[in-house]
């Protein structure tokens, strides 16, 4: 593992072109020093990040992910930052299943005359991650094995069923489902890390078969889950006629991707 | 007068408490506790006493450097010369160098009775007349004679004006019932003593007759200038020397025979900053053959005061002055230093002749007037 | 589409970014890039020799990409799109980098890490330069009207002004009576006109105006729409209106700071210089020993600015004082006077010359003001001065209006940290909002002077009049665009879209989302939030992000 | 009647206005009497309160201005005649011969190059020089070089013995064919509606206020050189060195306001902006050498406009800036060509002085000499200090209807100030032409 003191982190920056970029050009224009590790891409709004752009940075094995917006009640788009807060949220939870740690992911407010926050924002955290090591130091385990995780998160990020609860979040909050049941904020967070814990864990049943041939039993060693819970994942996508029955492990079925059906990733 | 007055006739309260007179200052240089600005200040403010009865208020040297680069164009030396007037009317007297005894000659002069022998320097060789149109005030250079314990040359400079006059084919006038033109009286608050020379002077001049008066002392000029004016009627146009000497040269040329010298000169105030007399004593000096002039570090408009002015207040801080004046000029490498004050050439041998006690550093310097210069450049061969 | 061919122009801006990082080696950095075909580097891209290097690589090269690498997007890049165009290639398949605000100018003494963050960022510029797709220019139709807010002098200029050009004007004012800050003041400095005579004549002709139609009493209570197409909802009398309008010009102004718990301010022995005014104006000034305080409650830790006015003002009101009764005394106990320009230097010394007299006082060691005097430390002199007085004014800053930041919220646009509002660029577009067809004059914006009040306000007519002259104004081509065949008809992006920019509509596939374009501002919420990942977001698709994010992780 | 606008003066204010009204429609003519359109503003370094890059802020505004379909340009020309009234002026533009053909020219500065004669770079303010064939600056608008008659060897040498030219390098290598020395001035008459003069300031020459030794001391600059100095495509490429022989970088540097304003000997007024832009001047330095220290010597720090006392709090907390208030007296030098600054610091009374290794004067700033003429063309008044008179409540009308200003020429203010006022002259002349 790299020496702490030479860690440079990797550090993927999306700021809103309204606010937090404009406060960036002016740290620019008034000089405000900070550290190098950012890279910034530069969107309209905050509410444009997709939970997608965050995994994917991680999985290109960034150290740590900022997303910057205008402050609540400032953005340009009126409500683009209450859905940034939404999103970032989600990807937040698909980090902690993909057993990364969430500090990693940053989300703030740097309005357009807030140079010098700027700044403070990026040299903060710049440290917090450098404090965090490596992508995977902190977290204990090898960008291999987090590897799994995260394109397993990638896919459930941009799975129609979580991304159906995600963008349904304010809607929710504020006027309730079809049956005008509204939920709590608390309510919501259970809703989405119940489709997560399903979603992440039939991404990466998918993901293992991709390679080869399993058993529930192998499948469920591999992903850490009970077997029968396994073997209600594999039922599902056996019904959506996503995986074939392919062979026999003595007693136990092997299980395979169907091959003409490729899974959406 | 008022403070009031004072404040008003000089203009005061433009003051932008910028600083710029007392940076300007020599005096505040060597004399942290003097500043223009503050007294200043302190008038506006209404504080009288602060002024009169500051030992400060007679340290100023009156030379301008202050008010010709005043931002807000206060006129600072005049209202020193008004409160001055001021502290007198309370009993203040400012320390005057040499005991006072040139202020005491001129409250002397200022008795219609007194009578005087002005004229005894006057030798052979030099011409005046009583019928011409040309007045020359000789000033109180007699008297300087007497006075100090080295040579002033003030005489040789009368004589030498003289006899360029002479040379030019003028027998000017010489008043022997001439009196001091007031000056020193008028810088020092005594404003009654300057009055009735004023009138004396007035009063002869007129009875005399001339149509216009040539001086190579620049303090009388500068009084009959700008002061008597305010007092009595003189009809006269005047002028100094130098400038005679300049519009001659510039007419016909003068004759002058090969000056080997390399010489600086030095801005007397009252011909410099008072009157803004500059280019003539250098045209002159230029026009003579051979000679090399030098400028100082300070001339002009900046240059520096000679250290005294109205024979008040010559303390080290005037001393240190005048060595730092007399080390500027020796750094131009000059061998004369030409000045056309004789007050300013008594300061500097002044300064000379006491270095021995002061240790100081080298200042030694020939001093000349610039009318010394020119006479001698203009040869016996002119001088019948 | 054919090859991609990317042409990368690195500037070194001066020294501004040449002088902290390393530029010809980004230069020749970003020729090894995939598909970046031309590279070099200009001392001004910006200048003229610079765009023409630009054109002639489009030519030379065949460029059908470019990218500048130099300063911020946000003042620069419409330029370079119009050099685009102006060399035939479609403006959308510009891509800017910015490593001057991202690198030079916050990594100064990092010359290293500085010119490998230019390469990366450049890296990641390339690869979605690769992705970029030609766009077409959209023109939206302006309403013919000009909505003013606040009915000062600022907003009354303006009124008069555009209306005076031939459009209709809609005049908002919350109080009940136009005229503003000024029916408060006595008279104005340095014209010394009463600032009445001033005001009135001004409210008489929007008054009269056949093209304006004041609203007194009124509150803007939402805004909708974007350049060319406002929709404004004002409230008054309990009612709502909604007015369509081109453009929207802010003169809102600004109020006067009470100096509660300041300098024993009672409002009577001790008055601030708006309530002198008044004074004033009734005649009722009976005091002689005056001493007017300035910066109250100004250039202190919790209210850093300067008010720019209340130099002018105080010396004024001294002066009026003065010529009512010559004989007052009056004191002016300053920290730094503001007497900028020429008449106002001029003004000063004139009161000098009256005999107003001028102490300065630091922060450090303020005034104290007790019954019947005050007691400054005159820093200049080095003495403290006891001042009787009958009368203490204090000169107070101007302070925006608490409901600015209500307003801005509903205009979309910004404050800067006094909360004032913020304009679009403080040097160059000292008018404008970066939100397109709003601007904004007058003390809304800073404390300014009435001189500078005017030339504002009839500055921010000159601006809105461009639109409306025009008659249609161009859309930045950032807008939303679904896919017919993934879209399910959810309606969660018609939900979330703040615009009412995209909404579903019936078509023969069943129902189907489809954009608004010239409503659409391009925030992407509907493309971060679709289901189906069915909607894309011009410019910033999810490709064109993705492989930026891979590029820039590249090592 | 027409409903044209001439535009006399191309600097900031000249292009805002410019770009108004041709963005509303209207046909704009923009007469500048130098070569290039920029103004001032194209010579300042940075501008505060946000140190943005002059010319980068700018650069886009010049090209804007000059590729619209509704401005014609004309650079090196000058309005020699008015006559008629509001809504129908005759101008006569005196445009001056090149001796470039500038639909030829390129901008190539191949004939800069091989020019061998130098003149002065005014450009620069005379720090430097440039060549007779030359273009005005690097990044100038239109980018068409030059000739200098007064400096070109051809042109003041006469022909040789044998009857010919003593120089033609310029024509030889430019390779468009762009050369033409027998380009003749020519008058142009244009029919305009209204006029709006944005003719700006000059540096006030501080030769005068001898007590400071601008010229006569090396180390002694006016903050528009200094401007030129520190500025990347100046004379020395940014490197902000001292101009004695010795070439030293400068450790201390002095900024002295009010050099020439706020000054009845001088002029009376404040010139509004000096504050501002030695507090910007002095960040710079201290960008381009941290162990730079200024010193800033002011009367009342006149830090009004946006953000202008955060720029003054941070000078002095982050970029090692003193303010010291005090009107400097007098400026002297030591054997090392080191300015000495007398001075007495007026907060705690005392005469002090201090040396630096750079002194930069903060030279009033006047209206342009030309005014007074163009005040005789146009019949319109100046004031007494010979800025175009105006009326506070008419902030941009001059004294003849039709015919306004904007800018400095109007009286002293910043850009921002400048470009409202621009904008101001504009909306009123739209109402006269619209």
């Amino acid at each position: 593992m790299d020496n702490q003191n030479d860690f440079e982190p990797r550090i993927l920056g999306f700021c809103c072109n309204w606010c937090s970029y404009a406060g960036a050009d002016l740290a620019g224009v008034s000089r405000m020093q900070y550290r190098p590790n950012v890279r910034v891409i530069r969107v309209m709004c905050s509410g444009r990040i997709d939970p997608a752009f965050v995994i994917e940075g991680f999985l290109r094995r960034m150290d740590g992910v900022m997303v910057l917006g205008c402050h609540l009640g400032d953005c340009h788009y009126l409500t683009g930052n209450y859905e940034a807060i939404n999103m970032i949220n989600e990807a937040r939870k698909l980090l902690e299943y993909s057993g990364i740690n969430s500090g990693r992911l940053l989300l703030d407010w740097v309005s357009a005359s807030e140079g010098a926050r700027f700044s403070e924002v990026v040299t903060n955290f710049t440290e917090e991650i450098r404090a965090l090591g490596p992508l995977g130091a902190a977290e204990g385990r090898d960008f291999s094995e987090l590897e799994f995780k995260l394109r397993a998160a990638q896919a459930t990020a941009r799975g129609e069923k979580l991304r159906w609860v995600a963008a349904k979040q304010t809607e929710f909050m504020t006027e309730g489902n079809k049956y005008g049941e509204v939920f709590s904020r608390h309510e919501l967070n259970r809703m989405l890390e119940g489709v997560i814990a399903d979603e992440m864990a039939v991404n990466e049943i998918l993901l293992l078969m991709k390679e080869r041939p399993l058993s529930v039993k192998e499948m469920a060693a591999a992903i850490d889950l009970p077997p029968p819970r396994v073997l209600r994942y594999v039922s599902a996508l056996r019904k959506k006629g996503l995986v074939d029955l392919q062979s026999l492990d003595g007693n136990s079925p092997r299980y395979a991707i169907r091959v003409e059906e490729e899974v959406q990733q | 007068m008022s403070l009031e007055d004072i404040i008003q006739e000089t203009k005061t309260f433009y003051c932008l408490d910028c600083g710029k007179c007392t940076g300007l200052c020599p005096v505040s240089r060597y004399n942290p506790a003097y500043s223009p600005r503050v007294m200043l200040e302190n008038a506006l403010f209404g504080f009288q006493d602060d002024l009169t009865y500051n030992h400060d208020l007679f340290s100023c040297l009156t030379c301008y450097a202050c008010s010709s680069k005043c931002p807000g164009d206060v006129d600072y030396p005049l209202f020193i010369q008004k409160a001055r007037a001021l502290a007198l009317d309370a009993g203040q007297h400012g320390d005057c160098a040499h005991s006072g005894t040139v202020q005491s000659l001129a409250r002397l002069m200022s008795n219609p009775g007194v009578s005087q022998n002005r004229l005894e320097w006057l030798s052979d060789g030099l011409r005046i007349s009583t019928q011409s149109d040309t007045m020359f005030f000789v000033g109180c250079a007699p008297y300087f004679e007497h006075i100090f314990d080295f040579d002033s040359g003030a005489i040789d400079a009368v004589k030498a004006s003289l006899k360029i006059l002479n040379h030019c084919g003028i027998e000017p006038v010489v008043l022997p019932n001439e009196r001091c033109c007031g000056h020193d009286m008028l810088w020092t608050g005594d404003v009654e003593t300057f009055r009735r020379l004023a009138e004396h002077n007035a009063a002869i001049i007129k009875e005399a007759g001339v149509k216009k008066i040539i001086f190579s002392c620049p303090e009388g000029y500068r009084t009959f200038k700008e002061d008597y004016p305010k007092y009595v009627d003189i009809d006269c146009e005047l002028q100094h020397i130098s400038e005679f000497l300049a519009d001659r040269i510039a007419e016909n040329g003068l004759d002058f025979s090969e000056v080997k010298r390399k010489v600086t000169y030095h801005d007397p105030c009252r011909l410099g900053r008072h009157l803004g007399i500059y280019e003539q004593p250098r045209k002159v000096i230029a026009a003579l053959p051979g000679i090399e002039l030098v400028e100082m570090e300070h001339n002009k408009e900046e240059s520096l005061c000679c250290g005294t002015s109205a024979f008040v207040n010559c303390d080290s801080c005037s001393k240190q002055i005048r060595v730092d004046r007399l080390l500027e000029a020796k750094a131009t490498g000059a061998d004369t230093l030409i000045t056309s004050c004789p007050k300013c050439q008594i300061h500097f041998r002044c300064a000379m002749t006491n270095k021995g006690e002061e240790k100081g550093p080298d200042v030694e310097i020939e001093v000349m007037d610039l009318v010394n210069l020119v006479a001698n450049a203009l040869g016996d061969g002119h001088n019948e | 589409m054919s090859e991609v061919r990317i042409g990368v122009f690195v500037c070194h801006c001066g020294s501004n970014i040449g002088g902290w990082l390393d530029v010809p080696e980004v230069a020749e950095y970003a020729r090894s890039l995939p598909n970046v075909v031309f590279a070099q580097d200009n001392l001004y891209t910006c200048s003229e020799a610079g765009l023409s290097q630009i054109k002639n690589g489009i030519k030379e090269h065949n460029l059908n990409r470019v990218i500048v690498a130099s300063c911020t997007p946000r003042t620069h890049e419409p330029l370079f799109k119009r050099v685009c165009q102006e060399s035939g290639l479609n403006p959308s398949l510009f891509e800017f980098v910015n490593i001057r605000e991202q690198c030079s100018w916050v990594h100064m003494q990092q010359r290293e890490a500085a010119t490998q963050k230019a390469k990366d960022l450049i890296r990641a510029g390339a690869a979605k330069a690769s992705l970029l797709e030609p766009q077409e220019d959209i023109y939206v139709d302006v309403e013919p009207r000009a909505l003013i807010i606040g009915g000062g002098i600022a907003g009354l200029t303006t009124a008069l002004t555009i209306a005076n050009v031939g459009f209709d004007v809609k005049l908002v004012e919350k109080e009940k009576e136009l005229g503003g800050l000024l029916r408060h003041l006595y008279k104005l400095y340095p014209s010394n006109e009463e600032a009445a005579a001033v005001i009135t004549p001004r409210i008489e002709a929007v008054r009269n105006h056949p093209r304006i139609e004041v609203f007194n009493d009124s509150t803007v209570r939402d805004v909708r729409g974007f350049v060319g197409n406002y929709d404004v909802i004002i409230a008054s009398d309990g009612k709502e209106e909604t007015i369509k309008t081109g453009v929207i010009i802010v003169a809102t102004g600004a109020e006067e700071l009470k100096p509660q718990g300041l300098y024993s301010y009672d409002g009577q022995k001790v008055i601030t210089q708006m309530e002198l005014e008044q004074l004033l104006a009734d005649g009722n000034v009976s005091a002689t020993k005056v001493a007017m305080i300035l910066c109250a409650g100004a250039r202190i830790p919790e209210r850093t600015y300067c008010s720019r006015t209340c130099c002018m003002t105080a010396i004024k009101n001294a002066v009026l004082i003065k010529k009512q009764s010559p004989e007052a005394q009056v004191y002016i106990l300053y920290r730094d006077l503001q007497t900028y320009g020429t008449e106002y230097e001029e003004y000063l010394r004139m009161s000098k010359e009256m005999g107003i007299r001028y102490i300065k006082y630091s922060l450090s060691n303020p005034p104290t003001v007790s019954d019947g005097g005050v007691k400054v430390y005159h820093e200049l002199l080095g003495r403290e001065l006891n001042l009787e007085t009958d009368l203490v004014v204090l000169a107070t800053p101007l302070v925006p209006h608490s409901d600015a930041k209500e307003l801005a919220k509903k205009l979309k646009v910004p404050l800067e940290q006094n909360k004032f509002f913020l304009e679009a660029h403080v040097k160059l577009r000292p008018l404008d909002f970066a939100t397109d067809g709003i601007y904004l004059c007058g003390c809304a914006s800073w404390p300014t002077d009435v001189e500078q009040t005017i030339a504002q306000a009839l500055g921010a007519a000159s601006r809105a009049l461009i639109p409306l002259t025009k008659g249609q104004v161009k859309v930045e081509p950032i807008v939303s665009s679904v896919d017919q065949d993934k879209c399910i008809g959810c309606g969660i992006c018609e939900y979330l879209c703040p615009y009412k920019a995209i909404a579903v509509f019936p078509t023969d596939k069943g129902d189907r989302a489809s954009t608004i374009v010239a409503s659409c501002k391009g925030c992407g919420v509907c493309s971060s939030h679709c289901p189906m990942m069915a909607i894309t977001m011009q410019n910033f698709n999810d490709d064109q992000i993705t492989a930026q994010i891979a590029a820039l992780a590249a090592v | 009647m027409s409903d044209a606008v001439l535009v006399i003066g191309g600097g900031i204010a000249g292009i805002q206005a410019s770009l108004d009204l041709a963005d509303m429609g209207k046909h704009v003519y923009l007469v500048e009497k130098s070569p290039s359109i920029g103004g001032r503003m194209a010579q300042l370094d940075k501008t505060f309160p946000t140190n943005d890059c002059s010319i980068c802020i700018l650069a886009p505004k010049m090209a804007d201005c000059y590729d619209h379909s509704n401005t014609t340009i004309l650079t090196y020309s000058e309005v020699k005649e008015i006559t008629g009234s509001a809504g129908d002026f005759t101008v006569t533009v005196l445009k001056k011969a090149r001796y470039v053909d500038a639909k030829k020219c390129t901008g190539c500065g191949e004939c800069t190059e091989k020019c061998p004669a130098k003149a002065p770079d005014l450009f620069n303010m005379g720090l430097g020089t440039r060549k007779a064939a030359y273009l005005y600056f690097l990044q100038a608008v239109p980018r068409v070089a030059l000739i200098d008659q007064e400096y070109c060897i051809r042109m003041t040498k006469g022909l040789t013995k044998d009857g010919k030219p003593r120089c033609g390098v310029c024509k030889d290598v430019c390779q468009a064919g762009a050369i033409d020395f027998d380009q003749q001035d020519e008058e142009i008459t244009l029919n305009v509606g209204a006029i709006i003069i944005a003719t700006g300031f000059d540096p006030y020459d501080p030769t005068s206020l001898t007590e400071y030794g601008y010229r006569r001391y090396k180390n002694v600059v006016t903050a528009m050189e200094y401007e030129r100095l520190i500025c990347a495509s100046g004379p020395t490429g940014g490197h902000l060195k001292r101009l004695s022989a010795d070439d030293r970088d400068p450790k201390t540097i002095a900024f002295i306001q009010c050099v020439g304003s706020r000054d009845l000997h001088h002029n009376k007024y404040c010139a509004s902006v000096c504050c501002m832009h030695s507090t910007k001047e002095a960040i710079l330095a201290n960008e381009h050498d941290p162990e730079i220290h200024s010193y800033i010597f002011y009367i009342d720090i006149r830090a009004s406009g946006k953000g202008f006392q955060d720029y003054v709090a941070r000078a002095k907390k982050e970029y090692n800036v003193t303010y010291i208030r005090s009107r400097v007296a007098e400026i002297a030098q030591d054997a090392g060509e080191n300015p000495v600054i007398w001075y007495e610091d007026t907060n705690s009374r005392q005469v002090k002085s201090m040396t630096v290794d750079l002194v930069v004067l903060a030279t009033c700033m006047v209206p342009r000499t030309d005014a007074v003429g163009l005040a005789a063309i146009t019949h319109t008044a100046l004031d007494e200090y010979k800025f175009f008179q105006t009326s506070p409540l008419a902030p941009v009308d001059t004294t003849i209807p039709g015919i306004f200003a904007c800018g400095y020429c109007q009286g002293p203010m910043d850009i921002p100030e400048s470009v409202a006022q621009a904008s101001a002259a504009a909306a009123r002349a739209a109402e006269i032409v619209s």
